[in-house]
């Protein structure tokens, strides 16, 4: 498939992903809005790994797979990311019994 | 003994310094003898220096004492020139100068130790100042004796300083007289840029090299200066308020010396004069108008030195008439003999003052020859000098001037005619009016009244016959050939250059020297006739109110000058100053301030808000690049 | 590679000592010692030691800038140990995981400092910004203190995403499909334009991390809900340490196409400077102020972003330290107040001279005033801009801002000394005190002989 | 259009659209599980471009591990019921409008792209097998690897700490 | 040597000075201000080719700046203003009572260090830190020890100087980068204007003069002034408009005119305009003032006006006239503050109005004042006379404006204005009746009759005989004359 395409589905679902963090309210769905872009970004590796994979890989066998590595990490920091992230939130809402970014207004200014 | 010039002026100084420093511990007879002894001996080396310059043959000498402005290719020496001119004025400054000291002995007496040595004191520094005025070799010089001058002025006229209309009046002298030493200033900035230097020889010499618009502007500016010092019109108004200082003062410094300084300037830069005629007529001009508006003002005065003082202004008017027309030797012999009749009218003055206990209002006087009498006689033969009666000296040097203006144009014959007849006529009045008819003061005044002691009567009999015979040394040519000592002995310094004096046939001089006369005394006879019984006490209507109302010059400064200008002032200090330029200052400060509480919102606190502000700043940033690229 | 491991190993010590030290001044003690361990290792390493010759394939890149770096790092964070080290422990009741935390994001910055593959870089950021979000959250029960942390976190994850696509782009737009610095730009022809949507991708993300505006908008509510403690390292080592990243990042790989993106960086210089600068103008507490100014400072840390040349090394060197070093020593003194208005400081100079003396010189050199390693500082910021012989009207921007700057930071001087007030009593102890005084000397030193710290990037041992 | 072009169109519509349902459901719970079919779509993705580990890792890790943690914590919280009031509808323009204006730069970015020639082909190599991957993760990648325990002992050291009840 | 003792002495004695006890500060810095004072006499007296009259040394090597000093005629003359006002203005104000004198005393020392190093640097960075190094202490001293509104006014007066001097900066900098061999050395900056451009010196002119024009202060820059000078305490005062203003007028004979010749020249007009509307317009002011300080602050505005506009009409003459007047104008006005200082420590008041007939209670303090003020209407004979003769003669023959006439004729006006603001001030505080504030007037005491004395002194016998001031700076001009752009 040319590479455009890949590139166009990945930005648009990293747009959809950062519509979601602008428009929703609930930290966990903004937290999964920004698990969305990630994935986007993800699909954009591995396109362009396979796209310079296709291109170099008759030279060198393993062209490309830096890109997959990379995803690799993506997803272990995402996994951490998650963790911590969850417990925020929990910890936020053991406090405060929302998850109303709305309401994390104590701070402004 | 010209060598030894520098003489002169330190010898008022030293008397300064003592007097100033020790005005404590001195004793009133101390401080007197101090100050007056010290001038004494300055007119003593001036008359060696006078005998010297006097013989035949004799060469201006420039004395240099040091280096005193030395900047770039400017040099200026603090230097002394002794020749005619200067030696002359030496004279009238140390004689009159010691009279008047002598006679303030005795006058001042009531003033406390420390305060009668402080005044000796500004006296000598005066004496001081005028010295250098007149010996400096070249105009900065001249210009430092000239501020001098002006700042004693200042500090004798408001010599009684608890007295806030005495300070007024001294500050008013003082800034008058500055306004006429930034034309002098400025005069003497132009010569240095044109000549690389301010020596009068250096500059008398390049004079005719330079166009006759810069000398005629140069001349002018200089002219300036001499209407502030001199009292002249525009810059007039400052001496009679001056008249606040104490009587001998006046006769010292407004009558006899100081304001004789812007004649000395003027006949001192004779050489630039003769090359611009446009300037001689403005002086003269000016010097006529002044005889007249003075002289008018003086008719309806009632103070005494407030007459004194218009006369003096009229009189000076008359010197410039003659600077204006190229008589300066006339002029200056005016001067001299101003110096001596003037001076004595004051000290006359002083002595009626002192009689009478402080009071100056001829209305409240009369009959005083009586009680008087020697300052009766003097004062007659100083009226009668100043009236222009012959043989008393004021005839010999009035008319002489009068001649000369006839020479060159015969309107400034008439004025200063006129000038003549009106001055007898004020002058007999005040005589009639103060020494003539009944007394018309207090009881208590009369009790009072006394002959003033010798310190006073005989300063007033040496200068009584000095005005009867000043006259002599300039006796006209028509008169008696080559008599004309002063002229002859002026003539090395005054006659240099381009004259531009016209002859006129002995004749026409004899008439004209009749007519003032016979005029003038028939003002006076008039004048005595008109006040001896019947003084002139009511309020004055019409044009005698305009009159004694000094033509409401004072007020007419006041609104257009003063007044707008301090408008101006409060204008500046509250607006300009507080809103405009300190407003955009602190407006800039509020204006941060501002931004600061207003941006604050942008931090709203919201998650959301912060993530849009962000994908907006991509999006700008995208635009961007989007744009550079193309 | 000996500050990475070290910095690792003590952060795993530290998550331990909780186990066998009871005391929390012992685990203090303890953390002290180590990140001193950490600063001798540091130095060992930059002056030529290497304990741990691992092959990093590359994707870590040593050099004295880098190492300079860390020292200076390290060297703030013992001295911010020293001051703070007691404060550190009483936030709540994990003092061990506290500082272990510290401990990985120092890790975190060592590996930024030396990172040669964008993987390196990302994983770095991570590890220094996971961390961060809970110690952000330390104080548990304080509704701020839990607020800046999820804010903090929703935000730093989506600037992560944000930084991802970026990457993502550059690697698409490499020739050779590399994550390499020196790979990235195409020696053929210009920039393309994907590799400009990365770069500006990334570029924004790095923006966020150093709080640069208009992606600075989680600064002030983070900076000033984290516990006091906590953002002293925030605004100082950390941010300093992603600037580094952001420096070498931009040098090493896109110092070449630099006229394509210079106006960017411009722009956003403009708009920190700014922005930072006059909204702290109208703040009433002095925490929030500091975290407004760390914006401002970063305004200024940018043009060594805008220039990549040497003098901008140079002078970035000097920034970090000396604003490390200034802001740490105001917040060791904040830390210990009660009130952090304005107010709060009124009078301080007459109870305690010598603490104000020292705040005095911090403020002083925050402002940029001579004889301050301030001034040096932003003199050489401004010194590279000018030697462009462009962007003069950001200097000019930059030099109003400053006097702006004057503003705010001398409310705090007005208030300690010209100001009458019930002062607060503060728990200073004479060491504190002294370590103060010391800080605010070196920063004089800094401030008259730079060259003590410069000269050091121009000795290479390696 | 052959088959694996087929299943790339549907593949992408699937994710395109599963990933607008996320963002529009008003129950959190329907949002977990549209993302989770966006997760599904991509793993499909990646197996076309010959990622299978990655495919299999993004299941497992991603729509296995990370969203049933998502999906219990909305369920401890009691979110499952529309419980969002609803945005300022402003805001709401505002933040769509950004996405949108957001994809209209990076599109327009991108499109003058010269990559018409480049091609990520589909069903061919073998560089994302677990084989490859392993050899090219301990050689070349160790260092991020281990550095990456760091990540993740500070992960969870930060969990204790935050989740860790008072 | 010489420069180095000058910077260090004070430098290590104010900082000595802050560890000493309260009594002991004020002896202490009395005691190293008379030293910085013999040891810039000496200097005077070495040889003007004198190796001690020089130093230099590697400092920043990285940004090509040295610790370079030197001692020249200009910085001769400052020098000795500034070592000689420090011992008048402790012993004028020794009976104040400071809180915290230590500290007042350490400040003041380092105030002077700092001005010290201004007039004596010839590197440009070491400049600009000497230049910002004057400034703190003295704003810390107004702020601490001030009046009632001290902390605004002197903040204002602070970030308006502050900003001043990083435009300046800027300037030096853009300067620095096109010297030969990049290096701050003045002799290098002194050879940049040949590689840059006459349009970049016109608008570079600016970014350099701000920051001496808001020292001086310059129309319309001038309004932190008034402010400034009326709440600061005595002492600050005297050291503000005695010394720091020269810095302004040094800055630019030294690191403008020169250095930008092109620039100077291309202004030269607009600044000059600047000048004398200033120079009326305080003056006008100043006749509305009430309070003796803000007074005196207008008239300083007025005097720097003239001096700057001499600067600008670039002539031998004028040099001369603003070098030697740089000196008398600190004399003048620090003695007139000592006056002042005087009268308010004795009343509590400053307000001309509440003041009146203090001349029959206090004749020696009137005296002096009287000569002061006479001075600073530059009556002949007093100091000012010769620095304003020259300068205004320098304005006149000037080369470089066609509008010179205009200039000297305009600017001649504050001749008068000032005589009549000061005169009435004179009036109206030591003339006219007593009050009830002034009934029990003292005069003063021997100590302050011994200090004025030695104002009045110097403000005579240099108003008598200039000569020594003018061979000290005769080389400074000649070398200025040299750089300066000069139409034939």
């Amino acid at each position: 498939m040319p590479i455009n395409y890949y590139i166009f589905l990945s930005v648009a679902l990293f747009c959809i992903g950062v519509a979601g963090v602008l428009t929703r309210r609930n930290a966990i769905i903004i937290f999964m809005c920004v698990e969305l872009m990630l994935n986007a970004v993800n699909l954009l590796l591995i396109a362009f790994s396979k796209m310079h994979h296709v291109a170099t890989g008759v030279t060198d066998p393993n062209a490309g797979i830096n890109g997959q590595i990379f995803v690799f990490f993506i997803m272990v920091v995402a996994a951490a990311e998650v963790s911590v992230g969850l417990a925020i939130i929990a910890m936020m809402y053991r406090n405060t019994h929302s998850v109303d970014i709305n309401f994390l207004n104590r701070l402004k200014h | 003994m010209s060598n030894y010039v520098y003489l002169v002026p330190l010898f008022p100084l030293v008397g300064f310094l003592i007097n100033g420093l020790f005005r404590k511990s001195l004793s009133k007879s101390q401080s007197g003898v101090i100050g007056s002894g010290t001038i004494l001996a300055s007119f003593i080396i001036s008359l060696i220096i006078f005998f010297q310059v006097k013989q035949e043959g004799f060469q201006p000498v420039t004395v240099t004492l040091f280096e005193f402005i030395h900047a770039g290719k400017l040099s200026i020496p603090f230097s002394f020139l002794v020749d005619p001119l200067s030696t002359l004025f030496l004279l009238i400054i140390t004689g009159v100068g010691f009279l008047i000291h002598l006679y303030s002995m005795a006058y001042m007496q009531e003033e406390n130790g420390a305060d009668y040595a402080k005044y000796f004191s500004y006296l000598n520094l005066f004496v001081f100042f005028m010295l250098l005025l007149v010996l400096g070799a070249n105009y900065v010089i001249l210009f430092i004796g000239w501020e001098g001058v002006g700042l004693c002025s200042y500090l004798l006229i408001g010599y009684w300083f608890k007295n806030l209309d005495f300070d007024n009046a001294a500050k008013k002298a003082f800034i008058m007289n500055r306004i006429g030493d930034l034309g002098f200033l400025i005069a003497i900035f132009a010569l240095i840029n044109q000549f690389g230097s301010v020596s009068f020889d250096t500059i008398f010499q390049k004079a005719p090299t330079a166009s006759t618009g810069f000398i005629t502007a140069v001349t002018l500016l200089l002219f300036v200066g001499a209407t502030g010092k001199s009292a002249q019109i525009p810059l007039y108004t400052w001496l009679p308020d001056a008249m606040a200082g104490p009587t001998p003062v006046s006769a010292l410094i407004h009558a006899a010396t100081m304001v004789t300084a812007g004649i000395y300037m003027i006949a001192r830069s004779h050489i630039l004069y003769n090359l611009a005629p446009v300037s001689q007529t403005v002086v003269a001009i000016i010097g006529a108008a002044t005889i007249i508006l003075a002289a008018l003002i003086a008719v309806k005065q009632n103070d005494i030195k407030k007459v004194l003082a218009y006369s003096t202004v009229s009189q000076l008017g008359y010197m410039f008439l003659g600077l204006g027309v190229g008589a300066y030797n006339e002029a200056v012999f005016h001067v001299l003999t101003h110096a001596f009749f003037k001076a004595l009218l004051f000290l006359c003055a002083g002595s009626v003052i002192h009689a009478m206990g402080g009071e100056q209002d001829i209305r409240k006087m009369g009959g005083l020859k009586k009680n008087l009498p020697v300052t009766h006689i003097t004062f007659l033969m100083g009226c009668i000098a100043i009236a222009g009666i012959p043989p008393f000296s004021g005839f010999f040097s009035k008319d002489e001037i009068l001649t000369a203006a006839y020479a060159r144009n015969p309107v400034y014959f008439i004025i200063g005619l006129a000038g003549a007849m009106i001055t007898a006529f004020y002058m007999f009045r005040l005589y009639a009016t103060t020494f003539r008819g009944t007394f018309r003061g207090t009881p208590d005044q009369q009790h009072h009244l006394h002959e003033s002691p010798s310190a006073m009567t005989i300063p007033l009999i040496v200068l009584a016959i000095l005005s009867v015979i000043g006259g002599f040394v300039g006796i006209p040519e028509v008169m008696v050939p080559n008599a004309n000592l002063l002229e002859h002995f002026l003539d090395p310094v005054l006659a240099t250059g381009v004259r531009q004096t016209v002859e006129i046939p002995a004749a026409t001089e004899w008439m004209l020297m009749g007519l003032s006369t016979v005029l003038a005394l028939a003002m006076v006879l008039f004048a005595l006739y008109r006040f001896s019984k019947n003084p002139e006490l009511g309020e004055p209507v019409g044009l005698g109110k305009w009159m004694r109302d000094k033509f409401y010059v004072d007020e007419i400064y006041d609104t257009l000058i003063v007044k707008p200008i301090n408008a101006l002032a409060g204008f500046f200090n509250r607006v300009i100053e507080n809103e405009v330029i300190d407003g955009v200052v602190n407006g800039v400060g509020r204006l941060v301030q501002y931004g600061g509480r207003q941006l604050r919102y942008l931090q709203s606190g919201q998650v959301g808000a912060y993530v849009l502000l962000m994908v907006v700043g991509i999006v700008i940033l995208f635009v961007v690049q989007l744009f550079l690229r193309k | 590679m000996n500050s990475i491991i070290t910095s690792a190993v003590l952060g795993v010590i530290m998550m331990f000592s909780g186990l066998f030290l009871k005391k929390k001044s012992s685990i203090a003690a303890l953390a002290t010692a180590g990140v001193f361990l950490l600063l001798v290792m540091a130095v060992l390493e930059l002056s030529g030691y290497h304990f741990f010759p691992v092959d990093t394939h590359n994707t870590l890149y040593f050099d004295v800038f880098g190492l300079l770096f860390n020292c200076i790092a390290f060297a703030s964070t013992l001295i911010y140990f020293l001051l703070n080290g007691r404060d550190m422990t009483s936030i709540g009741n994990y003092p061990g995981e506290y500082f272990a935390l510290v401990f990985f994001v120092l890790c975190g910055i060592s590996i930024t400092s030396s990172f040669n593959s964008l993987l390196m870089l990302f994983i770095g950021i991570e590890i220094i910004s996971i961390p961060l979000y809970i110690l952000t959250g330390s104080d548990k029960r304080n509704l701020k203190s839990n607020e800046a942390s999820l804010k903090y976190f929703l935000m730093g994850a989506f600037s992560t995403g944000i930084m991802l696509l970026g990457i993502a782009f550059l690697y698409g737009a490499s020739d050779k499909g590399s994550f390499f610095l020196d790979d990235l730009v195409s020696q053929k022809g210009g920039p393309s334009p994907m590799m400009m949507a990365g770069l500006i991708l990334l570029m924004v993300s790095m923006a966020f991390k150093v709080s640069a505006a208009p992606f600075h908008f989680w600064t002030p509510d983070v900076y000033d809900g984290a516990p006091a403690v906590i953002t002293s390292f925030m605004a100082t080592v950390v941010k300093a340490g992603v600037f580094i990243a952001f420096i070498r990042l931009f040098y090493d790989a896109f110092d070449d196409i630099k006229v394509h993106w210079q106006l960017l960086v411009a722009i956003i210089t403009a708009i920190t400077l700014f922005i930072g600068n006059i909204t702290a103008v109208f703040q009433q507490s002095v925490k929030r102020m500091l975290a407004y100014s760390s914006i401002a400072q970063v305004g200024f840390m940018l043009f060594s972003l805008l220039t990549l040349s040497n003098l901008a090394k140079e002078g970035i060197i000097l920034y970090t330290a000396v604003y490390s070093l200034s802001t740490i020593g105001l917040f060791a003194i904040l830390i210990r107040m009660k009130d952090y208005s304005f107010e709060g400081f009124n009078g301080l100079a007459r109870k305690y001279p010598g603490v104000a003396f020292a705040a005095a010189i911090f403020l002083l050199s925050l402002a940029g005033i001579p004889l301050t390693g301030g001034f040096l500082a932003k003199y050489y910021m401004i010194l590279a801009v000018m030697q462009t012989g462009q962007w003069l009207w950001l200097v000019i921007l930059a030099m109003l801002c400053a006097a702006v700057s004057v503003y705010y930071y001398f409310r705090v001087i007005q208030a300690m000394y010209f100001k009458e007030g019930g002062t607060q009593e503060l728990e200073l102890s004479g060491s504190f005190k002294a370590i103060l005084i010391g800080v605010a000397l070196l920063v004089i030193l800094l401030g008259i002989f730079p060259q003590v710290l410069i000269d050091r990037l121009y000795i290479i041992y390696l | 259009m052959n088959a694996t072009q087929l299943l790339f169109w549907f593949l992408s519509v699937l994710a395109l659209f599963s990933a607008i349902m996320m963002v529009v459901s008003k129950n959190p719970v329907h949002s977990v599980l549209w993302l989770i079919v966006v997760f599904f779509a991509l793993s499909g993705h990646y197996i076309l471009l010959n990622a299978q580990f990655l495919a299999i890792v993004n299941l497992i890790v991603y729509a296995g591990a990370i969203m049933v943690l998502f999906l219990f914590v909305i369920m401890l919280m009691n979110l499952n019921a529309e419980t969002e009031p609803q945005k300022n509808k402003w805001l709401k323009i505002a933040g769509v409008i950004g996405g949108g204006s957001l994809l209209l730069v990076l599109v327009a970015a991108l499109k003058s792209a010269d990559l018409h020639n480049r091609i990520a082909e589909t069903g061919t190599g073998n560089i994302g097998l677990i084989h490859n991957l392993g050899m090219a993760l301990f050689k070349e990648y160790v260092i991020p690897f281990e550095i990456s325990s760091v990540l993740f002992l500070s992960a969870m050291v930060g969990t204790v700490v935050i989740g860790k009840k008072e | 040597m010489i420069p180095v003792l000058l910077i260090g002495i004070p430098l290590l004695a104010g900082l000595i000075g802050f560890s000493l006890k309260d009594t002991a500060a004020k002896r202490w810095a009395l005691f190293a201000s008379l030293l910085t004072l013999a040891v810039i006499v000496t200097g005077i007296c070495l040889p003007s080719d004198s190796s001690l009259l020089k130093f230099s040394t590697d400092w920043m090597g990285s940004l090509n700046s040295r610790f370079a000093v030197s001692l020249d005629g200009m910085g001769k003359i400052l020098c000795l203003l500034t070592a000689l006002s420090f011992p008048i203005i402790f012993i004028s104000t020794w009976n104040e009572e400071y809180v915290k004198a230590k500290n007042f005393f350490g400040l003041m020392l380092l105030s002077l260090t700092g001005l010290l190093g201004v007039f004596l640097a010839s590197d440009a960075l070491l400049f600009y830190i000497f230049w910002e190094l004057a400034l703190i202490p003295v704003y810390f001293l107004a702020s601490q020890w001030g009046g009632e509104r001290r902390i605004a006014a002197t903040f204002k007066f602070f970030i308006y100087t502050f900003l001043g001097s990083l435009m300046m900066l800027i300037g030096l900098i853009y300067i620095y980068f096109h010297t030969p061999g990049h290096s701050f050395a003045l002799t290098a900056f002194y050879q940049a204007h040949l590689q840059i451009t006459n349009e970049s010196q016109s608008w570079l002119f600016w970014f350099i003069f701000v920051a001496f024009a808001v020292k001086m202060p310059i129309f319309p820059f001038h309004t932190w002034q008034p402010d400034t000078y009326e709440q600061s305490p005595p002492a600050v005062t005297m050291v503000l408009s005695g010394l720091m203003v020269k810095m302004g007028l040094f800055g630019i004979l030294r690191w403008l005119a020169p250095v930008l010749p092109m620039g100077t020249y291309l202004w030269g007009d607009t600044v000059s305009a600047l000048c004398i509307i200033g120079m009326i317009y305080a003056s006008l002011i100043a006749l509305r003032q009430d309070d003796l300080k803000r007074l005196v602050a207008y008239s300083s505005i007025a005097h720097m006006g003239l001096m700057c506009l001499t600067i600008f009409a670039t002539t031998t003459i004028g040099f001369q006239g603003v070098m030697i007047q740089m000196f008398n104008h600190g004399i003048n006005i620090i003695g007139l503050w000592v006056v002042v200082y005087l009268i308010e420590k004795q009343f509590k008041t400053r307000k001309i109005s509440e003041l009146g007939g203090l001349a029959a209670k206090a004749p020696v303090l009137t005296m002096m004042l009287v000569i002061i003020v006479l001075a600073n209407i530059a009556l002949p004979l007093t100091n000012a006379f010769i620095g304003e003769f020259l300068m205004f003669t320098g304005i006149y023959t000037s080369r470089v404006t066609n509008y010179n006439v205009v200039f000297v004729v305009t600017a001649a006006l504050t001749v008068i204005l000032s005589a009549v603001y000061m005169l009435n001030m004179v009036q109206k505080v030591f003339y006219g009746p007593e009050n009830a504030r002034t009934g029990k007037a003292m005069d003063i005491q021997v100590s302050e009759k011994w200090l004025l004395s030695f104002i009045v002194l110097m403000i005579l016998v240099f108003g008598i005989y200039p000569e020594p001031l003018i061979r000290l700076t005769q080389s400074s001009v000649d070398l200025l004359m040299s750089k300066m752009f000069v139409k034939p």
